[in-house]
Formats: C-alpha cells, structure tokens, sequence
C-alpha cells in the first residue's frame, strides 16, 4: 500500500445527497460530530424533502445534507461545495449547480442504472457523457461494495442495501482524514440491542474507509487542522437542542418547573420532542391537541407558577394569535419559540425563511406589544431563548423568539457555558397578603406581581377584559383603558433599559452598514469581512433584539452613507428601521426557502459601493 | 427539579384546618348577571358547597371561556382565570398539571365549552386531567344577546336564525361519553339540592368530571327547562338516577324505564304489566348503561335523566405525569444543567 | 294652552342615558329615524356596557345613546351634548361631563331616590344641591307619569314601567318639534301582535308629548331645519347593516350566491343578523362552531363558486389568521369584515378602536399580502364592502374590510344608491378546458382563473403548499418560490393602477395635513373645517385604501409642512406613513374606546401650526 | 337570485352517462407516499369505485387537511383541495352548502381530524351535511414523523413521548356516534372489497358519512392493526357487522356476541352453551345498538367490529338550507336589490 498524498485544507465544504430513505441526514451529522470533536469550527445545512419518502430516485425525493468545516472561523454552511457525494442520478441533478468548478463528485454507480437516470430526467448517462468533464469524478458502485462486504452475515438484501451510507461516511472519513470512533462508538449505543444492524454498519463503515485507502482512485487525502477557536469546552449543538436546553437552563435557574404545551410540527418538533427527554428535570411536556391548546395550557401553566412555553412554526403561530393577546393582558411570562419556515400557508415546511417577523411584532388584535427576540446562529439559540426567559420573568410578559428551519435542524461547535455564571433569574413571587394588589407594578420594571395559586391569602381574578389599573378588576372605563394601554406598551419599552446595547462588527462609521437580524448572522459575516478584507468601509449589525430595539440602533445608523438590509422575505425589518429611523434603508431579499450565500450579500455591497 | 411550593412560605398545607363559610367564597366583585338568570342559583350552590370539601381556598381555581356564565370566576373568592372563548379547559389543563394540589374547576357555556371549545373538552375527557367541568347549558348565546347554540333545539328561531336553525343539537352527555369520559352527570340550576349534590360528586371523583348544568336564561331563552324544573311537569319529565337503585320516576313513582332488548322504554307500575323487578337499575359504573341513558336525551317521549350517568376510575392525566417524572428521576437522577451541558460528545481547545 | 316659544337651532346634540334595561338605544333609535326622515343630516353614537343588563341603577349599568342632527352637514356624533335625558342618578353621573355647561338635563326624580343616589355614589341628591347648578335642570318623575298614563290598561307594574322609554322620547318629540307618526308606524308593525304593548307604548309616547305641551315646564321648543343635503332619495343607515347590503348587492351583480360563515361576536353580530333575513335573496347563512370555521368554509363556498364571506371583530380576526393566509395562497375571493373594537385580547367588546390595522395588513405567517380597505362613515360601509367585493372577484383574493363599533352600531342618513349604476362586478369564471392551466394569470390584473366544480373538463387541486407557477402543482423548487412569492405580491400592488387616486379636501398644499382612516372621518373633518374657517393652511387626507395605497399618496404628503396621523391606537397607519414616505409624521393617539372629539384635534392641529 | 349553474354552459346535467374507468381518476401527480404505506390500497380502491358511483368527475370534490393521508385529493382526478390542518371538514361544509349538487369526500387523518379537526369534526355530524369522511386511522402522526395521535393506544413510545403517552385514545366511531352522526362505519386499507363496499354505502347515504379506515403506516407505526388484517389472527379478532344478521366471528365461525343485560359478550356456538338464536342481531338502524357495539372496540376480549354501525336518515343541512330560501322566495319573492335599497322608510331632497 502505498502513502497517499495528504493535502492541508483550511477550510472544506462537503455535500451528502441522495434518496429521502438512503440515511443521508444520519451520514452527514456523523460526519459533523466527528468533525466537531476534531475541533474544527463548522457549520450545517440540512435540506430535506417535505414527504416521509418522496418516491424513489426522483428528485423530489433527494435529501441533502451539506458541511462547512475548517480551520479558520467558520460562519455559513458554505456557498458551494468542493466535494458532492451523489448516491443516485436525481441526487446529482438536484446538487451539481451548487458544487464549485473543479469540484469532485463521489458518484454511486448503482444509482446510475436506466430507470434511475429516467426517473431523474436524464436523457444520457452524465457519468459516461462530456457534461461533467469540467468536474473529477469517482465512480464507485457503493452498493454493490455495501451488500459484499455484508456477504458473511446472511443479510436480506434490503437490510444491506441500508446500511450503504456508511459505506458513504467510512470514505468520507477516509478522504478527510477523520477517525471512525466516534462513529463507532453511537453505533454501539445505539443499536445496543439490535447487534445484526451495529454489526452491519460497522462492517460497511470501515469497509468504505478501507475502499479509500487500498484503491488506487483516490490520488490526495485531505487534512483540515483543528481551528484556533476561543478557548475553552466544546460540544456539537443544533437550533433545536439548544432551543430545548435554553428553555431548561432558564427554568432551573430560576427554580420553577418547565411546562411546554406544544403541538408537532416541522421544523419545530424537535424541541418538543427533546425536552420530552428531560423528565428527571422535572420538564413538563403536554403534547396538545392543537396550537392553541399548545399556548393556553402553557398560559396556565404560568399562571400557576411554571414557566411556561409553546414551540411551533409559522402556521401554529397563526393559531396561537388571539391567546398571545390574552398573554398580553394578563401579563404573565411565557415563552413563544417560533421556527420559521416557507410561507406563506402551509408553504415550504421543510424550508427555511424569516417571514414572520411582521407577524411576530403586530399580529394580534388591539395593542398587544411584546418582546420579540432572534437568534443569530444555531448555538446562539439557547442563549437568545434564556434571555426571553430572563425577559418573560423579569418583565411579567410573553416573549415571541424567533428561530427558522435553517438554524433548528443546523449545527455548529459550541463553547460550553458555565451554567453557574448564566444571568439570575429570579421570579418575584409574591407571598404577602397585606396591600396585594395584582396589577401594580414594580416601579422600574412596571411588572405586576406573580401571584399564584396555593398562595394563602392572594386569591385574585384575572383575565382577557380590560383591566382597572392596580387592581385588575373588569374595567371599561375610557381613562383606565388609555392608562392601560399605555402601561402595557412602557412596560415593554423599558426593556430597552436592561439588555446590553448593539454593537456594531467593523468600524463606528463608513459607507454600508448592512443591518440583519435572525440566522443571516453568518452570511452577512462572511460577505463584510470580505469587504473589509478588500479595505472597503463596510460594517455589520446584527439585530437579536426586535422589539424593543436596542437604544443606540438609531446613533449607530446615522453614521453610515447606506444601510442594507438582506432579509429572506420581502423586507420585513427594514419597514421598522426606516420607520422608527426615517433613513432611505435598502432591502436585499430572497425567498427561496434558503439561506443567503455570502456572495449574494457581497455583490450587493459592491453595487452599493459603485453607487456612491 | 424544583417544586414550586419550596418558593412560598406555605400555610397550605395547614390549611385544610381552617373552618370557611359561604360567604368567604364571595368575592367582592358586583355580581352582574340578568336578574333572574339563572347562573345566580349556580354561583350560590357553588359557595354554599366550597366549605364543604375540604380545600382550603387558595388552593382552588375557577377558570372560565367568554360567556356570561364565565364570568363565575370573579364572583368567587379564590383564584381564578376569566380566558378567552373556548379555552377555559385547555388553560385549565395546564393550570393542574403545573400544580396537580389544586382544587380545579372549569365554568363554561353550551357556546364556550361545545361551540368553539368542543375539541378542547373532548380532548379533557380523554386525558382524565382531574378537573371538574361545570356547563352551563342554557341552549343559547346569551352575553352575545341570542343566537342559537350548539344545543338548542333544531328549528330555533333566534337573530341569526330567523327561519329556524337547521342542525341537531349536540346531547353534551353523550358527547362526554363518546369521548371516553370518566364522570358525567347532569343538574339543572332550579334545584339547589341535587345541584349541591352533584358538585360534591364532581369534585370527589379523581379525573375530569363534565357536570351539564340546564340554567335559564330569562332574557334569551327563558323557560327552556321550565319542563324539568316546574312544579306542575317536573315529576313526569324527570328522572333521577341514583346507583344501584331502579329506574322510578312520576309524581306518583308510578312509572319506569325498562329495557326492552337494548332500548329503553316506560312502563307504567301501576297496571300490573310491569314490576319494579322489571325495571333497569341504575348502575353508574357501566359504560354501556351510561350510554343508553344518555341517549334517552331527546326522545320525548322519555324522562329526562338527571344525576350522574357514568362514575368510574381511570388513572388521571396528572398522576401518570407525576410518575413518569419520579421514575426518570430514580433511573437517571435529578437532572443537573450543569452537567447535561457538558455531556455527551465535547471537546478543549486550549 | 300657550304657544310656546319655538327656538330655531342649526344643529343639535342630544343624549338619551338609563339603565341597560331602560331602553335607551330603542329610544335613540326611534329619535333619530324621524329626524333622518324630517331631513336633518345627522350622526349617532350607541354606547352600552358589556353585560347584557349590569346591575340595576349602578354606573356600570349605564346604557347611552347620543345623537347629533342639523340643518347643516354633520360630520361627528358631537363631542358634546346640549341636552342629557337622565333616567337615573347613575345616568347623570356617568354623562354629564359629556353636556355642555349651560347645557339642559331632563331628569327622571323616580331614578334619584336614595337607592339610586347610593348605587351611583353621590352622597347627596345632586337634584337638590348646588352641584348642577351651571346647567338646566327639568325635574319630572316620568316613571309615575307613564305608570299613571297607562293605569285604566291594568299592566302589570313591572310591564307598565319598562315603558317610560316611550314617555322620555315623547317629550323629546315635543321639545325638537318632531312628529310621532313614524314611531307610531313602527309601533304597529312591531307589535302588531302584542296589542297590549303596543297601546301601551302608543299611550306614554302620546302622554310624553302632552306633558310637553301642557305643562310649564318648558318654556322653549327647538326646531331644527332640514339639512341641505345633496339632493336625491335618503334613508338612515347603520354601518352594519350597510356592510350586510353591500355584501348583497355585490354578490347580486356578479350574479352568484353570497355565502357567510360567521361566528357571532360584538359589535360584528348585526351583519350575521341581518344578512340572515334574506334568504329570498339566496343568500346563505352559516352559523359556525367558531371563527376558523366561519373562514374556512367561506373560502369553500369560493372555491365552489359563492362569494365567501365572513365577518367577525378582533379576537375572531386573530382565530382567522391561518385561514387567511391559505385564502392568499388558493387565491380565491373573499371578504373579512372586521369591526374592531377595544383590545387587546377580550378587551372592551361594546367599546370602538382602530387598532387592527397593523394585524389586517401583517398578521400572517409568510409574506401573505391582501388588500385591506376602510369604511369612513355609516354608510360608507355598504361602498366600502362593494369595493372589496370588485377587488376580491377582479383579482381573485382575500380583502379585509375594516370597519369598527363606531360605524357599525352608528346610522346616518345615506343618499341611497342608484343600483343599476354601481361598477359592474364580473366574476371571469372559466369554463374553457383547452389549455386550463389553475394558475396562469390575467395579464393586466395577473389573477387566476376561477375554476369551480361542476365545471367539466377543469379538475384540478389546490392548496396551501406553494405551488407551481401556471399548473398549481405543489413545487418546493427555489426559483419558482421566489416567483410566486412576487407574483403574489405583484398582484396586490397592481390593484393601485384600478383604484381612484386620494383626494384631498382642502387646498393641495399648506401648513398641515392631517392623514386619517376609518371612522375618524367625521371628527377629523370637523376639525380641518373649524381651522379652514379661521384660514389656516390645514388640509385632509382620508384613506380607505390601506393597502395598496394610492399611487399619489407619497406626492400629496410631500406638499405639506406637517403630516399628522390621528387615530384610536398606538400609531398604526403613522408607521406606514413614515416607512413609506420617509417623512417624520406626528401621531395624535387616543385609546378609550370612543371616537376622537373634533376639538381633540382642532386643539392639536393648533399645537403643530403655532409649533411653525 | 343567481344559480352559479346559470353561469356555466354545462354537460354536468347530461354527464352521468359518461362511462370512466379507474384510469379517469388517476391523476398526473406522481404518488408520493412511503412505498408500503397502506394509503396506495385506500387510493386504489377510491378509484376503482369512482366508476361505479355515477358522477361526473367535475362535480365530485375531495377536500383534505394536512398530513400524508391529506395528500390524497392530489392524486384523484377531481377536484381537489388540499386544505390547512385539521379544517377539511369546514372547508367541505362551505363547498357543499354552496353547491348542494356535489359530491363532496374529506380525506383526514386520526390528527387532522381527530386532534386539531376535533370540533370541525363533530359539528359536521350533528349538522348532518351530506359529505363523506374518510378518516385515515393509522394511529400515528405520518408527516410529522412519528409522533402519538389521539387513537394511539396509551403507554405508546413515540419521539414525543419517549416515557409513553399517558392519554387514553379515542374511540373514532363512539366519539361520532356522541355527537350524532347518521352514518358511521368502520373498515381498512388491507381489505379492498369491504373497504370498496363500505365506501359506496358511505357514498349513498344522505348525510354526513363518516368512515374510519385503520390504515398501516409501515414507516412509523407498522403493523398497528395486523391483528386485524393478518392472516394468523384476522378471523378470530374481526367481526363484521351486517345488518339483519347475528353477530358471528371466528374461523370457523363459531363465535357470537350475546347481550348480556346490556353489555355484549363472547359466546362460543360449539359447546352447545349459545346458540345462533341468542346472538345479536345487527340493526344499522339502531342509535343504541351502534353504541354498545362502537363501544367493544378497545376491549381485548371482544372482536373488533368492522362495517357500518349505523345509518340512519335525518334531513340533510342543505336539504333544509335551501328549502328554506325556497319558503323565503316564495313568501316574499325573489331579492331585489333595488328594491330593498329604497325599502323603509325614507325621504327625498329636492
Ligand atoms: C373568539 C371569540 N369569538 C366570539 C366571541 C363572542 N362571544 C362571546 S360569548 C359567546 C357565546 C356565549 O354563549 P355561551 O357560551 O352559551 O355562554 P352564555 O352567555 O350563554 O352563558 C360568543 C359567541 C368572543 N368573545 N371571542
Ligand atoms: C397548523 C398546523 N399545525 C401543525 C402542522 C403539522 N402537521 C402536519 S400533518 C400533522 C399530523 C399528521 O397526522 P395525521 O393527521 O394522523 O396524518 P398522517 O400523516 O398520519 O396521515 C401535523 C401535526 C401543520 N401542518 N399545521
Ligand atoms: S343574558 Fe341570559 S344567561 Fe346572560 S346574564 Fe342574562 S339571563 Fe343570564
Ligand atoms: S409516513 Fe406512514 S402514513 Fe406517511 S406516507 Fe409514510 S407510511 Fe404512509
Ligand atoms: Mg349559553
Ligand atoms: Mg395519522
């Protein structure tokens, strides 16, 4: 066996795609997890169909699953990538465009065939034709490689034809110079009980490895070095997971229960189903017979003392409109994560999007202000959802957190938090009879006291009905209302006196400031630190607070030629920035049901830089 | 995991101690109902029977929909939560399982709780969250000022139906039952003993009790149970079924329902056709039984059934949660944060 | 008996005020049909509490009924009265600082007994302290009266007293100088077979109007003018039965069915009531479980060819806002009239608010662009909801049609319509099959077919998932997203090329332009007159078109100095302004669940110009 | 009034005669579901019996909510819409009530229509429109990917309930039979006669249909009901209800279900202990005999009834509807738009 050449990479961008049922997902996050632990930085995106199984071998059926490592900081799953692992001819179709020229196609033969090509709308074979000339390609029959190294162990076929992903992933490793262990050691795990299927996967893992190493078809390894990340502990996480976590991490840090009151859907279920994990933590997970049922359980809950929170997407936020407005009134905390995806309607709902936020701030009856808050990147999301819960708590209020499909089911490495030095939060219950009084406000934060039931001596009514001020009593006079009215929308307001103020990535002034808020983070990252690479006056501000606004949003704004704000809707934030700034902002905006590339972003800077 | 009864200095647990009267339950909230209506009987049968069960007062809560009869929370001195249209089981769901000691009660209306709210009962009842369900059923919108409701008798000639309604009203005990209910029963506002009773009973049985309460409404519907509820008809078109006894009713006790294959029919005692040893027993742990008395409903030429149509156990909702939590917590201890945080798969940059 | 002095008067406020059993919005009524048929110009303004009768005597249980009428053209329900019917010492209190000083009160003594005087919190009878003495004050026991005057009739007392409506509104037919016939009329036919009520309700009017007469009392009488409207054939209008007519006489001219499912709630219910009375009309009626319900099989009625209807107030719009966006991606018509009311939440259902805007225009998931249209006046509903109608049909959408409670419960006197000359409403059904694509688009207006079954040769499905340009299949596909995501869009904005441009009243430029929507009309138009007069440079702009807006709304605004944006919320239609048009608009915001006076913004309007 | 049939030039009056095969229901969208899943069988048998039913396909509409079984109007060659969640039942009542001459299908899942559809659901029932639900029961939420519905037996392990679900599951057929449906039956995906025949009963039937189908999803629930369509165990645990025929199961069809009071119970017909004589009886048209047997569902010891539980006849809601626009008109006359505008009292300036 000869030394294979080993090529130093600072960075790789690899793409897992095949049929919904040919594992995909699971080959990719392996490679994420393993890559993670490696200590590159990287981030994720998978890309899935909206069907259980779409049908076989066509390209409506393909699931993708793309992974942007390195050694240097990574910030978007990769505007293109330079490896394509295509397992059939429909997965190939669906993901050439995004493989940069150049770039090399791992192309599973057996998924080549006839009706493979015709399913895919292939009229010849582009294995055999010219059309990939201007890609290296390698051609291995995974499948028949998978069921042979399967031979001994008196599989059915269709057991063996399973396990080919890892077949996929044990080359990947190989190619990219990654260890089997930690893959090794899920699979032990997981199939703990099912030994023919651990046996199988692990065979066909290092059979795949193996493939790479004693086959002359490779020419180069490839080597990408840990990145000079901060210092300090490190794990893998998903949106969703740190969703789940930020919620648990908030409620025991402030001694009360979690209750979720939730109804599946996608992209969102996965925190549903994660916290319903945590039992030993004493989360409370209720799984409603619908989305309204999902926030007025978890109203409830809150009323009684538990934290309490809903998760959904964009169609569930629709139905938990009118119960927000009750939240609103009876001034209670509560925690909305909303994962969004394609709308509108049903939409895309596999896809990712960010176009609820008008929703989030205005949609419901009446004046219902309330905090609105998004997180920049996957991790990000557990810190964003623990500071809606600082919020709810603190400001008696419910918090809407946005999230999308994109940052939920993406991951990245995360720099563990020291749980200990997590902000407080301590709910104020109130305990003491004398002078109780259930709508009158602290003084700095105007929250109502949290006065729950099993409290001797506070027993109290509230609800939907306007309020008299102090007392809560059912009251329709027109003053109190005014009074209310306002109260209510100073209350949040005053947020804006405790989270920290923006800060801006680059310098103070100059010509773009490119405004952004929720899981366009990396992109925008990426595009204007090429730009300042390049010395041009370009900064970045990134929004996690959408009502209220940080306070020196507007000085900051003021000082550059140009705001830009890429948004994937139609231009959702930049109706606030020009309407609470009064500045000619200008929107980028595309609603594909995914991501920005870096390089959208950076053209249009450089169109705005031509223009001045 | 914490328990929110470590956050509160508590007297509650001492509280059962504490002797209350009826007019401790009333709140000091102006009661605003027609006078008339008959919610007021209600509330007051209501107040009469807190003392009674043993709870000390903070630890009970009424929740109510939107209709007048949700607004019985801000008449009774404990706490309480006046939702929004529909909702009141589902906010009271999540009420008890945050805090499964609480002494939890649902008001609603034959609009709120089996119009817009039907599918958040039904869902109740199949969960056996123990919450006792009080319907008010005057077979009328009465705070939106008279439409007819999902239990109004078909060809109802209200504001929005002014050549008559088309549907068939639902029977609410049925429906309870249909969804798999553990306690149904049925009163009615115009007889404060049997009300009181009932309330007892809803409040004993672990799980969700759906107690349909017929309340009149003098301004919109007024006299829609006058049948079951005046002197002159009411023992002829009533009957009261009570555990293990026969199915006996008329002024003179002189009829009952017997069974004829699987339908229920009257017989007269008195003509010698039939004995009382003919006669069904009522059996409220019978699932069946329930079901064919509850059919009874609106045949009319049957009594009315009043009492309790079906009683039995089922684990409640709550209790099953309550075990899942300290069986996770005994196989994989208290979960620490700390800890979670950094398991599984980490990795040190130095 | 002496003639009495007859006082000529150009306009007149006056105020019926009892209990919520008393009868006063009957009695209102009843005043303002006749002087609508003597040819006054008039404005109304109901105004009654939330339960259906709150305790008897108390504050809370106060029912109001306001009527404003002139010979010359009125615009508001008056900001104050001139004349206070009080029935009892509740009454009194909760409105006399509605009455203007000097300003008459008629006050029944029977509802100032101790009782009465305690429920309503004076300590001492106000009749016989000095507190009233700034006004004039009739004492007249009216109760007795009416029980005396239907005495030969043996009623029972509690009958008998529930008639003392008849015997205040019979003096006020004397003291206006007003005929009873057509209170007489209605009479008849409302209780045409309740003969004893009916004689009962004829005796105490007539007894009324004797007192007035005969006794010295009163020592002047008013008359008040006919307006001098524009010519033509007039009948009093409330807003809610004109959005029900406007519903018709669309559906009528487009030839097809008119379908609302609705779920009753206040102040919505009416149309539901009204429309339900015409079933001679086809029109059909469905009372649903609830909200959700209501739209979704209005929007099933559309898609079998009905024009789908639902109407419903704040916490029902809120329940419909999944629907609507599924409205928006099926692109069938359909009307939402919303008659907002006070919020958040339950809010103040009996009480008016503009504050639904921002939900109407934003409340969905996705980007779900619809039209949403405003009623001005009364009447203006039955225009207002015709226009939707046109647009939803044209352009094969969902529009919002927003009125309030204001509009809804208030009447005016409406040049009734020429029904032969409304705009043609042509509904393009499609019945072609060669080449029937479901979503190819008009070229002009870009809506789709309307393709309903029964129509042979048309199969086809649609849906909530995004679909395929041209065929509606569902496409996940990125660019076809995207497109249909703008063509959507495109659609809704195209329907500023079909509308009329805004026009001003008043000079084309000046010193302040005052922005409204809605039922702010009338006030705002008082206000811009009152200035005018003085000859300030103040002009108005009113919106019925809230999205799209009129293409020359931006070049109007850049005429003046000053915009300001009054309106019932927090600043709703303001932010639009300012995002759109990027100037610095000021807000003139009241929140108490009843209309602006005029001097609220003639008082502000000052503010802005001596702020020049 | 407008008759939208006016607006179109129609062969829909004269379609009936059209001859169609299956092939003519298939539409060009390529099916989407698990290779596997049982939906292909009920897609089948719904276009195998198009044909047969004698409607023109333009005037036949399926209408659905969300979820794998909700994709299933895409695949049919009608007309078809694919709704939000759980309003398939609401969205088909305005279709229906708008043009009473369809024929209009829902296709719902046990979570579109049981879960978030529960109310739509049992509205539709009561109100008795004539449309034909076919509820997909595969015990399971499909397009979410595996989480527990409402008729998931209690104790399931799915992602959302990793301990096991704690509430007790509906019973499909009671829960329609509460809230007084005229037509319920029951039937499944591995039995394309009886799925066949019962969809054509539930196409005849004058009023709300509703169909549960217990549906295998291979993918996240398989083999739910193999008890019930597998060889080994089918016979012994199905029993199909015909009406005027005792209630016999088994292999060798030696076992009956006996009323015993009013509960039903197994008897064996071979040990000479029952004979064919004591047996029940099935009556479509019985409300309490539908009851008692929908209600042997989750009793292990009994068979699983399959068939039509009841049928009966009540005036449809459009029957009704447009018999009263009928009255209306012929009482007052057909609307006049006009007229109405100048109608009242009013007044004219000159
Ligand atoms: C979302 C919503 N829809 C509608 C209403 C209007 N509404 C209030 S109470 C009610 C029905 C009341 O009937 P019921 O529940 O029978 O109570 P009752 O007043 O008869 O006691 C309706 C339709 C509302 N408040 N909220
Ligand atoms: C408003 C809303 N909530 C949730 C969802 C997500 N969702 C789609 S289908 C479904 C349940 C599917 O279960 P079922 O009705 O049993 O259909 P199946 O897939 O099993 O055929 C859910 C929760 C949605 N699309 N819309
Ligand atoms: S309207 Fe009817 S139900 Fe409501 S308070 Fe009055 S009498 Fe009672
Ligand atoms: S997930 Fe289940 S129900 Fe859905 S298509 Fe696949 S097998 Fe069928
Ligand atoms: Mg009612
Ligand atoms: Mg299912």
């Amino acid at each position: 066996m000869r030394e294979k050449k080993i090529k130093n990479l600072d960075e790789a961008t690899i793409r897992f795609a095949g049929d919904s049922g040919d594992g995909m997902q699971l080959a990719g996050t392996q490679f994420t997890n393993t890559t993670a632990i490696l200590g590159n930085d990287l981030s994720t995106l998978p890309d899935y169909p909206a069907e259980i199984r779409a049908p076989q071998g066509t390209t409506s059926g393909v699931s993708g699953f793309q992974i942007h490592f390195g050694s240097t900081e990574i910030n978007t799953p990769g505007d293109s990538c330079d490896m394509l692992v295509a397992m059939n001819a429909a997965a190939l179709k669906v993901n050439l465009h995004s493989l940069i020229k150049g770039g090399s196609i791992i192309a599973n033969t057996d998924g080549f065939n006839d009706k493979n090509l015709k399913l895919a709308g292939y009229s010849s074979n582009p294995l055999k034709d010219e059309s990939l000339s201007t890609y290296q390609v390698f051609e291995v029959d995974i499948t028949k490689l998978t069921i042979t190294s399967l031979q001994e162990m008196n599989l059915s076929s269709k057991l063996a034809d399973r396990s080919k992903n890892f077949f996929a992933l044990g080359m990947m490793y190989w190619l990219y110079d990654r260890p089997l262990e930690p893959t090794l050691k899920w699979l032990a795990e997981k199939f703990a009980n099912k030994s023919d299927i651990r046996e199988a996967n692990i065979r066909v893992l290092k059979a795949g490895w193996n493939y790479g190493e004693t086959t002359e078809l490779f020419k180069v390894r490839y080597a990408v070095a840990p990145a000079r990340l901060a210092p300090g502990k490190y794990r893998n996480i998903t949106g969703n997971q740190a969703t789940a976590w930020g919620l648990m991490a908030a409620a025991q840090k402030a001694k009360i229960d979690l209750f979720l009151g939730s109804y599946p859907i996608t992209p969102a279920s996965d925190i549903l189903h994660e916290l319903s994990i945590y039992k030993n933590f004493g989360v409370k997970t209720f799984q409603a017979e619908d989305e309204i049922a999902g926030i007025t359980s978890a109203i409830g809950a809150s009323f009684a003392g538990a934290l309490g929170a809903t998760t959904t997407s964009g169609p569930g936020l629709s139905l938990k409109t009118e119960a927000l407005g009750l939240a609103v009134m009876v001034e209670l905390p509560l925690i909305v994560v909303n994962v969004q995806r394609g709308g509108p309607s049903t939409g895309l709902p596999t896809k990712t999007e960010q176009a609820d936020l008008l929703q989030a701030l205005y949609g419901r009856n009446g004046e219902a202000p309330l905090p609105v808050i998004a997180a920049a990147t996957p991790s990000d999301c557990f810190h964003v959802v623990y500071e809606s819960a600082r919020i709810a708590i603190k400001y008696m209020t419910p918090v809407i957190c946005l999230t999308d499909g994109y940052l939920g089911n993406g991951s990245e490495p995360w720099l563990i938090p020291d749980y200990e030095k997590l902000p407080d939060i301590i709910p104020h219950f109130r305990t003491d009879p004398i002078g109780f009084l259930p709508y009158e406000r602290d003084e700095i934060t105007l929250a109502r006291p949290w006065a729950i039931p099993g409290t001797p001596g506070l027993e109290h009514r509230i609800g939907g009905l306007e309020k008299q001020n102090l007392t809560g009593n059912v009251n329709y006079e027109a003053a109190n209302h005014e009074l209310m009215v306002r109260l209510r929308s100073e209350k949040i307001e005053r947020i804006a006196n405790d989270i920290p103020t923006a800060e801006i990535e680059g310098d103070r002034q100059g010509d773009v400031l490119v405004v952004g808020w929720g899981s366009t983070y990396g992109a925008i990252k990426t595009a204007v630190q090429r730009h300042r690479a390049k010395g041009h006056h370009v900064s970045q501000l990134h929004l996690r607070y959408l009502n209220p606004m940080q306070k020196n949003i507007g000085a900051i704004i003021s000082r550059f030629k140009t705001i830009l704000v890429p948004e994937l809707n139609l231009g959702q934030l930049i109706k606030i920035i020009r309407a609470d700034y009064l500045v000619p902002a200008v929107g980028l905006n595309k609603v594909q049901g995914a991501p920005f590339l870096a390089e959208e972003i950076e053209v249009k800077i450089d169109e705005l830089i031509k223009g001045h | 995991m914490s328990n929110l009864i470590e956050n509160i200095p508590i007297q509650s647990q001492l509280g059962s101690n504490v002797k209350y009267t009826t007019k401790d339950f009333q709140s000091d909230q102006e009661v605003r109902w027609c006078p008339g209506c008959g919610d007021y009987s209600i509330l007051a049968q209501a107040q009469r029977i807190m003392p009674d069960i043993g709870i000390p007062k903070h630890q009970i809560v009424f929740v109510s929909g939107i209709g007048c009869s949700s607004r019985f929370p801000y008449y009774l001195d404990t706490y309480g939560f006046h939702g929004i249209h529909g909702r009141a089981t589902a906010i009271a769901s999540g009420v008890k399982l945050a805090q499964p000691d609480l002494s939890v009660w649902v008001v609603t209306g034959d609009g709120d709780g089996m119009s817009i709210g039907g599918n958040h009962l039904i869902h109740l009842l199949r969960r056996n969250i123990d919450v006792n369900v009080l319907l008010f059923n005057n077979q009328i919108y009465g705070l939106t000022k008279g439409q007819y409701s999902p239990t109004s008798e078909k060809g109802k000639i209200t504001k929005s139906t002014p050549y008559g309604s088309l549907d068939y009203p639902f029977n609410p005990a049925s429906l309870a039952l249909g969804a798999s209910a553990t306690f149904v029963a049925r009163t009615l506002d115009r007889d404060p003993k049997h009300l009181q009773s009932i309330l007892k009973r809803a409040h004993g049985h672990k799980g969700t009790s759906f107690v349909e309460i017929y309340q009149n409404c003098n301004v919109f519907n007024d006299g829609a149970f006058f049948q079951f509820t005046e002197k002159a008809t009411k023992d002829d078109s009533v009957i009261y079924l009570e555990h293990g006894k026969p199915l006996i009713f008329g002024k003179e006790k002189d009829k009952g329902i017997r069974l004829n294959g699987f339908s229920p029919e009257v017989v007269s005692l008195k003509e010698g056709k039939a004995s009382i040893h003919d006669l069904l027993v009522h059996n409220e742990t019978d699932t069946t039984l329930s079901f064919i008395l509850a059919d009874m409903t609106y045949h009319s030429h049957m009594p009315r059934p009043l009492g309790v149509f079906l009683s039995i156990e089922r684990p409640t909702y709550e209790n099953e949660m309550q075990r899942q939590i300290e069986f996770a917590i005994e196989k994989r201890g208290e979960g620490n944060m700390e800890k979670l945080l950094n398991s599984g798969e980490t990795w040190t940059i130095q």
